[in-house]
């Protein structure tokens, strides 16, 4: 069971157990997007705080999968600090990975690299998605 | 015979003397889209939505893949395609709750004497239950929708517009893109039954503008028990759900829930997978074919028929100036039930009766008619078998005493 | 591998190494019902009612042979089946027409937190639209209807008592039979959801004495896209249709029209034709199967699975006394999704989920569940891969760090 | 094209061109039954009028094709003056004879018995049947 190892890799265990940024303020400088997965239930809010064309903070909650808790941990400590035409490449290059696209294997997509392994499992992709894809809604609304 | 580079695709053709001429009721099926349909049976048969092992993944992938399929083919964004059982339902769901829910006393519903019930039953009850008046377009003289005409019947309370694109009994084709042209001008929405349109041409919803369209499977070469409601996204999404049940929503509540976004929250329960997957091949096997090559050899089957048929006496031709592949007769004094038994013995597939449309037909003053429709499968040997079977029924006939 | 008499009709089993645990979402396809539903593609695929050609005549007359089936299959007279697109289908129209109408303000309409989305949803619109009272019946501490909670909350003004047969997440069956009695004391009316009940229980509507019941052709071995809704006749007589056009209809005017009698005024349009046609086949083929002989085994299985998994520590099974094909679990602290990952990589098709029945993962206080069905098909060997694979599930997913 | 001959008989095509007891009485006396064929639009009304167990009157309307238009001419014809129970017996056996049920050969169809042709069309046994039938509803409301 290679192909289950691959996926469940310990960085990702460990933000599914020690998620980073989690839990949402109550600050109107954030803008905040709410993605359901329609086909398996999983609910993720991520919100981030743009300030002069950087991704100042980004914030998680929700709950799902490991896969797709971890991934929401994940982005904000990839996301943060990053301009936001950087953080916007990384994540159209993160989503083209994980859904088997063509994507630039020289951009550093730091931690989140290694959710490649969901590549193998056509079910999960979606759940690696929605966080990413919330904070390019974020990121298409307010920065 | 003739080559015809469609026909032997059409399994029920082969080894068969059917003449094959009720293709405005349903178009046979090529051997690709039973295919298509069958593997589904097969390989999968799983459910949808959900499903995490690779049978149902792939059938969810090949359900999707029909809708992208679907959008493509009238150029619509992929969120704006709705599987429904069929064009009936696709356009009672419009009635039901766009139409239930827009419409007010006193405004007005255009609807046409050329229409299937399906395009007009529900938006009579929609004026009825709301007292809203249901307009009439006056057809012209050879029973066509006319822009001049339409133009006397729109108002500033003209709140819908509901016709269809070809009629199933004249073979018209309507003018609607003048009339989505003026109907938007007083902000009314237009319905489009595309039913037999979308067989026979090339549909652009985004060129024509239209609000919402609907389409049956089973005339375009697809799978019977699916049909498609195209609608404009935006309208689609201010539009409540009318089938509540599984799938369809994002939360359940004891006393409330909240839908998924359109098309979703339209498409309740385990929708008819089967004939979903089986409906991409069809639409593949029309684009191969090209619509615009569809229609040449149709129109000129039905050219070559009408004019020996024209020629014959005792028969009268309701629609001699027909766009598409119709010719509408009775045999003069002979019902068209018998007349069809005539057919029927001598293999040729006609279909006689009101054709789910009574009001052409009473609008015509007829009881019923016969009607002959040409699809890509057709040969002019099928024309020249419907010609000589029309002449040998009339001599029948007024042999056994049926006068003219 | 032990010999089952039915698993060689089914073309999907044969090489392959799937572990079909997903019955109650959907069931395969025997053979018979593959080929009964092709024949009408390949042979026939015309449209019925009004043709006189032989192929029209032929496809109308196995349409309503179907009907014939259906009705023998569940003791009905053949007018009071009515075929719809599922069965979300069947019990919309019922809460859309027949609720509709007959439920005024204050009037009591009963469900469970059971149901299925597709029996609750549509009464809890209702209720809404027409200010009338939603009442769960108190679920007992294994989250069972039972009689005896029926009573507290039956009054004089129920008016509908709408549930489920068998429930699609705990395998639970209602007592149905003493619930119809109390509620026709009242003069309520009882609608119930057989969707997961047809395919497993001998359903005798006279017996019952049920007002409507609705059945899935998926789930009972018969094609998608095809659903049945049984009406007490005079029921369906004062009931209104729903969907409006072609062939439902006697009569069309300008401003008014005339409905067939039931069940035809419910259909609408173009049927699933080849849908319908094959769940002839579904019914045979269960009939000769002995629905007995089905329960007999599918409950042997459960029961060899169940002990088996109640043993395996690191889960937990919600519905340790099931009376039908159903063991509903998770694996402690692995969220469903990340488990069904595993089963499917080892082939074992399960669902995860809410099952479309979010009231009762609720009552659960779970997110959702894993739940294994299983059906005629399934063998002993089956179940062993469904322990044997839960055992190494909860190692693997304790290994890579989640904790039970 | 012996079939389509079989079935368009000299009787058939006579009461089609000439009906008999044609057009209904404003007259409560009789029982009135009204039957609409679906599947093809035919459209008949039987009216019967009952007396001491006997059939003394019997007459129709509407339209519909040659078969369901004649056939009605010929059943006025065919049970008018009968008794009840003749009447109703040569109904069922007529209603035997087209639909290709086993039917009592002896019993004598009369003029009726030229639609024996129709078997041959089952698409057209609807046709042949509904003034039949229409009449044996005005037996059960009347006689
Ligand atoms: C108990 C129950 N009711 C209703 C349904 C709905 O059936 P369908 O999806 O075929 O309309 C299902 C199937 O998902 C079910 O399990
Ligand atoms: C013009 C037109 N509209 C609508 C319909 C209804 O389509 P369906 O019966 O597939 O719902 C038909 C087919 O009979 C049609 O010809």
């Amino acid at each position: 069971m290679e192909k289950l190892d691959n996926l469940y890799r310990e960085i990702i265990m460990e933000h599914y157990k020690n998620p980073r940024n989690k839990g949402l303020v109550d600050d109107p400088a954030y803008v905040t997007v709410h993605i359901k997965n329609p086909s398996c239930g999983d609910d993720i809010t991520i919100q981030s705080h743009f300030i002069n064309g950087k991704v100042i903070d980004c914030r998680h909650d929700g709950h799902g999968c490991s896969i797709c808790c971890s991934s929401a941990s994940v982005l904000t400590e990839t996301v943060i600090d990053k301009t936001v035409t950087e953080a916007e490449k990384l994540a159209d290059n993160y989503l083209k990975m994980v859904s088997n696209k063509p994507f630039d294997a020289f951009l550093d997509l730091e931690e989140a690299s290694v959710y490649s392994g969901v590549r193998q499992f056509p079910a999960r992709i979606k759940c690696a998605s929605i966080a990413w894809q919330a904070f390019l809604e974020t990121l298409k609304k307010g920065a | 015979m003739e080559l015809n580079r469609w026909r032997q695709d059409f399994p029920q053709l082969k080894d068969n003397d059917l003449i094959y001429l009720d293709s405005a009721a349903s178009a046979l099926k090529p051997q690709t889209v039973i295919d298509t349909t069958m593997n589904y049976y097969r390989d999968l048969s799983v459910n949808i939505h959900r499903g995490i092992y690779d049978e149902a993944y792939e059938a969810t992938r090949l359900f999707e893949a029909t809708r992208e399929a679907v959008a493509s083919f009238i150029h619509a964004e992929v969120d704006e395609i709705i599987f429904t059982r069929g064009a009936t339902a696709a356009m009672n769901l419009v009635a039901l709750s766009f139409g239930m829910t827009n419409i007010q006393k006193d405004d007005e519903i255009i609807v046409s004497e050329l229409e299937h019930h399906s395009s007009v039953l529900p938006w009579q009850k929609v004026a009825t239950l709301k007292q809203a008046k249901l307009v009439y377009i006056p057809l012209d003289e050879n029973g066509r929708i006319t822009v001049e005409n339409f133009k006397k019947v729109l108002t500033n309370r003209t709140k819908i517009v509901a016709l269809t694109y070809i009629s199933n009994v004249m073979g018209y084709v309507t003018p609607i893109e003048a009339i989505i042209q003026l109907a938007h001008e007083k902000k009314a929405c237009v319905i489009v039954d595309a039913a037999q349109a979308a067989p026979h041409l090339k549909i652009d919803v985004k060129r024509l503008d239209v609000d919402f369209l609907a389409i049956a499977g089973h005339k375009m070469l697809g799978p019977t028990g699916v049909g498609v409601l195209y609608g404009k996204k935006a309208l689609l999404d201010a539009m409540e759900p009318l089938e509540l049940g599984g799938e369809m929503n994002e939360e359940v509540n004891l006393y409330h829930a909240i839908w998924k976004d359109a098309p979703y929250k339209f498409e309740s329960g385990t929708m008819p997978i089967a004939s979903v997957i089986g409906l991409k091949a069809a639409i593949e096997y029309l684009e191969k074919a090209d619509l615009v090559s569809v229609e040449n050899h149709v129109k000129k089957l039905r050219n070559y028929a009408f004019q020996q048929m024209k020629k014959i006496e005792g028969i009268k031709i309701y629609n001699p100036d027909a766009d598409s592949s119709i010719i509408a007769f009775n045999i003069t004094g002979v019902h068209p039930h018998d007349a069809a038994s005539f057919f029927a013995e001598h293999r040729v597939a006609l279909r006689a009766g009101h054709h789910c449309a009574q009001l052409i037909i009473k609008w015509l003053g007829i009881e019923a008619c016969l009607r002959a429709s040409f699809y890509l499968y057709n040969t002019y040997a099928d024309c020249d078998q419907l010609v000589q079977t029309t002449k040998a029924a009339v001599k029948f006939f007024r042999s056994v005493g049926f006068e003219g």
